[in-house]
């Protein structure tokens, strides 16, 4: 697979990963401003999702019987290990803290990642960055303030915001990882260059937590595996249930 | 104003005039408090009814059902916050009017006590129960009390897209596969008697009826709203080639109108005293979600009573 | 469909489903002793399933194509629609004080009705009854203990074992309902007459929620529609899972 | 018995003629505390280990697969209790070795760490995790502590059967179609290195090795049992036409034992300071299940204390 498109499909697996675990929480958040906030981050990532996988699709190329693989193809008829993802993004939901946490740390990754993509030398990821851009800079504003509150609320508040933050640190690294395939696409200007990102990833993370009066965990050993297609054991299921409708009628347009 | 008397005069006055109370209006304690109920009742209709299809959201046949769907989602909680605020300006606050609704002393339509049991139950949702809460709510855009008017009125934009987006659904369904030409049958067949039940019962049987059309908060009676809906379904049933489930259902001729079987109003009557297939779920994930909330809620009010604290330090300070 | 397959899928649908329900407990259990019962159960519950499953493929005979459908058929390909377990046993998991509530009130059932069924007329029914009410005695042993255990524990306890029995009580009378596909089943004496279980199942019942110092619930509007594949929003969720991986690949044999 | 010196003495003979230590006898300090440890360690990786395979009961793809896999980890749970009873006779009651599985003072087998991907993962896990095990365990049954030893027996006859149904699912789907066979590959690929690293590290690298053997507690050294896996499994890979994922793997024709490419021992020694794949939701199920089960465990608790004073007083009164 060409790394023009496995680039692609990373970019909108988080997408659309971190969207099916935010639909699992509505009409089960804490208050229903937060039911339309997480739905409207859903929309917005499932619009990303859509936009990348139908641009890999026409990279990809004609398949044998001359059709381009389209948006559904991707979504619903992989495989476990074709899903490249980083493991943040398809962690399973835990309590509003744990929610808001890796939502705060993959927003804080998001807007610098987009913000560089819109100089991207590839002119349709550079238009996904210029419309996600905006998206995501509600998106993250959403998620710093309620770091902020609940870091800086009530002892319980602050001890589930702070065990959050602790927990899911080890998954941050894996944003931020390039290999083989990236490397040709980040000297061509195709792909953003992760310790850039990086670098405005860790001054937003620490001032939010800084403010939110947390603690800044320190780096520990990373988890990874999920850009190359090794998951959680949770994984398994969050695909099964996504794909179970399209997959029991092959070839049906819905 | 003068006595209550006067504030009756006026008040009856702007009503003959089918002109709009606002809050600051004098009204009758029973027009405020029938209101009230109406209002929030409506708008726990919007926050529960997000479940049976919230149910669907994941598993969503496609990316644009799946965002279409999630719009939709999203919509009626919108509409519920819209409705409480129109409920507040009559004095009640949401943490009471959800207290009312978590104990059982408010209800909502009982139409969400049912179970979403496949995907083409998205689309008979959004076909028959959108259609028919549109036969309702279209009228109240005119109800005399303006909050309530006015998100009425935002509200049926919404949801005449919603409906055609169902139908949309059940387009795509009934020209699709065997499987999902039965799917869509199976849906129809089991959402088509509790739709025509959201009218309520028969106007002769109906308790509020006459003081609440003297009010302009009622503008029809249920037996012709539901005539009017189930006139303007069947054809659209017919266009997608699906049967409605009713042996008894057919075209009078001398009136123009369609002739449905009889409804069984103890079943309905069963439904709304909480013994719906899914009455016990919808209650349960609603007050699992306030309660489950409540520490989210209060850190939000104890962060922001320490921002007040240090802003009003701040301005002492200045 | 022939009434004694409606009849014998709903026996098996019904230990399968249960038994589907006690495996999401396995290794979440408060001690490993009911991580094993639990085990156990499940696993005496898929052996009825199987001879039950079995026994309906023999009885519908063969196929257009020749073949007798097996018992990974009925598991593995039936739809949502044609599942005909009772409500009580899809029942998601809820605590502790749920599982063994939901336990307790379907083996007072099952014991009973595989005791009626070892003189049924159908030699295949009669020979799985004279199995099954071994095991059956055994899960009974084990439910009420802890029924009793629970209600005449704790304080907590107490309460949680008897919002338990209250919220289940209302999927109870589906147990002992019967309709026409029955009736020629029961006047032939393939069939258990439901009301001679009931009998016995209302015996055991009151006499261990007394033993437990727990309240008969008062008999209710009674939950219904699973015998007739109407199912909870649930259900389609636990057959997704159950049947994903075969599903993903037809044809195969593991 | 007179002093601790012929205590000493008598011990030794023991262990020297190949006899069993019972509960009774006098033993070092140092011998009963690497028991309980060994054996501790021991019951909580049957306790863990029934998560990995827990993971697939609800998809097993037949039913016969689904009632294999279920008496397999109901035999893990008894295995676990086994040991636990085998660890208790020498003073310390299950309740505390729990305790500090829970709070990390004492471990389980690392393997079961990673996660189980796939179906094929349940093969691969019976396969060559039970196979890597029971290398390591028939040694044991004459382990020089008698009711450890026994335990073993009991164990090693459960786990050869686990390890033919492991290794069934694996030759099902090596033989199955071209998705199973790629599976079964993927299976064979993740789990290999962690299984041949179940043995431990290289014996020059290996601390209470020494003492171990002169105990009669451990029996041969972790090379060893690695090269006689590896020789064992080999075969059986080539049967079932799958590729080990070792490329300098290699039969030395002089010797006749397949010689292995390195073992990245820093993963190794990673994976065992916790930071697996799964090592975090391993003890967060373990933890999750023993805390949220506590008002169980007290509820039977008091139950029997309530049972107890009852037949104290009738006892009194009779």
């Amino acid at each position: 697979m060409a790394p023009l498109v496995t680039y692609t499909l990373r970019q909108g697996d988080r997408a659309l990963v971190l969207a099916q675990r935010l639909l699992e929480v509505v009409t089960h958040a804490p208050e229903i401003e937060e039911d339309m906030a997480l739905s409207n981050l859903a929309l917005d990532l499932i619009g990303q999702a859509r936009a990348l996988y139908t641009y890999a699709g026409e990279v990809e190329g004609p398949t044998a019987d001359g059709s381009v693989r389209d948006e559904d193809h991707y979504a619903y008829w992989r495989d476990q290990h074709e899903f490249v993802n980083p493991l943040l993004v398809e962690l399973p939901n835990g309590d509003f803290a744990q929610v808001i946490g890796r939502q705060f740390l993959h927003d804080a990754y998001a807007l610098p990642y987009w913000q560089a993509m819109t100089s991207s030398t590839d002119a349709t990821l550079s238009a996904v960055a210029g419309k996600a851009v905006k998206e995501t800079a509600y998106h993250l504003r959403h998620s710093h303030s309620w770091v902020v509150r609940l870091g800086d609320g009530t002892e319980e508040s602050h001890t589930r915001m702070q065990d959050a933050i602790d927990e899911l640190w080890r998954y941050t690294g894996e944003l931020f990882e390039s290999d083989e395939i990236e490397h040709e696409l980040i000297a061509a200007g195709v792909a953003a260059d992760p310790a850039g990102v990086r670098e405005q990833w860790h001054s937003t993370v620490e001032a939010t937590l800084a403010e939110a009066t947390l603690d800044l965990p320190d780096d520990g050993p990373m988890q990874s595996g999920g850009r190359a297609g090794r998951h959680g054991e949770s994984f398994s299921y969050l695909l099964g249930e996504m794909q179970v409708v399209a997959r029991a009628h092959p070839g049906a347009t819905w | 104003m003068g006595t209550d008397t006067t504030a009756l005069e006026h008040f009856d006055a702007l009503i003959d005039a089918d002109e709009r109370i606002e809050p600051s209006d004098w009204m009758p304690d029973r027009y405020r408090e029938t209101l009230v109920r109406q209002i929030a009742q409506h708008a726990h209709s919007e926050i529960i009814g997000m479940q049976p299809e919230g149910n669907w959201l994941t598993r969503a046949p496609s990316l644009r059902r799946k965002a279409i769907l999630t719009a939709k989602v999203q919509d009626e909680a919108g509409h519920g916050l819209y409705l409480y605020g129109a409920a507040e300006t009559l004095g009640t606050p949401r943490e009471e009017l959800l207290d009312r609704l978590h104990t059982g002393r408010q209800k909502y339509s009982s139409i969400f006590n049912y179970a979403t049991l496949t995907w083409a139950d998205v689309g008979a949702i959004g076909w028959l129960v959108d259609g028919a809460a549109i036969m309702n709510q279209v009228p109240l855009c005119r109800c005399s009390y303006g909050p309530y008017a006015r998100a009425m009125v935002r509200i049926c934009k919404e949801e005449s897209f919603h409906q055609r987006q169902g139908f949309q659904i059940m387009l795509e369904l009934s020209k699709g596969t065997d499987a999902q030409r039965a799917m869509a049958q199976d849906a129809l067949d089991r959402w088509w008697w509790p739709s025509i039940m959201m009218f309520g019962p028969p106007d002769a049987e109906s308790v509020h009826g006459d003081q609440n059309m003297r009010w302009g908060i009622k503008r029809f009676g249920n037996d012709e709203l539901r005539q009017k809906f189930i006139d303007a379904t069947v054809p659209q049933a017919d266009l997608l080639g699906l049967t409605i489930p009713d042996p008894d259902l057919h075209l009078d001729e001398k009136t123009g109108h369609y002739v449905h079987g009889p409804i069984d109003w103890d079943h309905f009557w069963d439904v709304i005293k909480g013994n719906g297939p899914a009455s016990r779920e919808r209650m349960a994930t609603r007050v699992g979600a306030h309660e489950g909330g409540a520490w989210v809620r209060e850190a939000a009010t104890a962060y922001a009573a320490k921002r007040a604290a240090a802003a009003g330090q701040d301005g002492a300070a200045a």
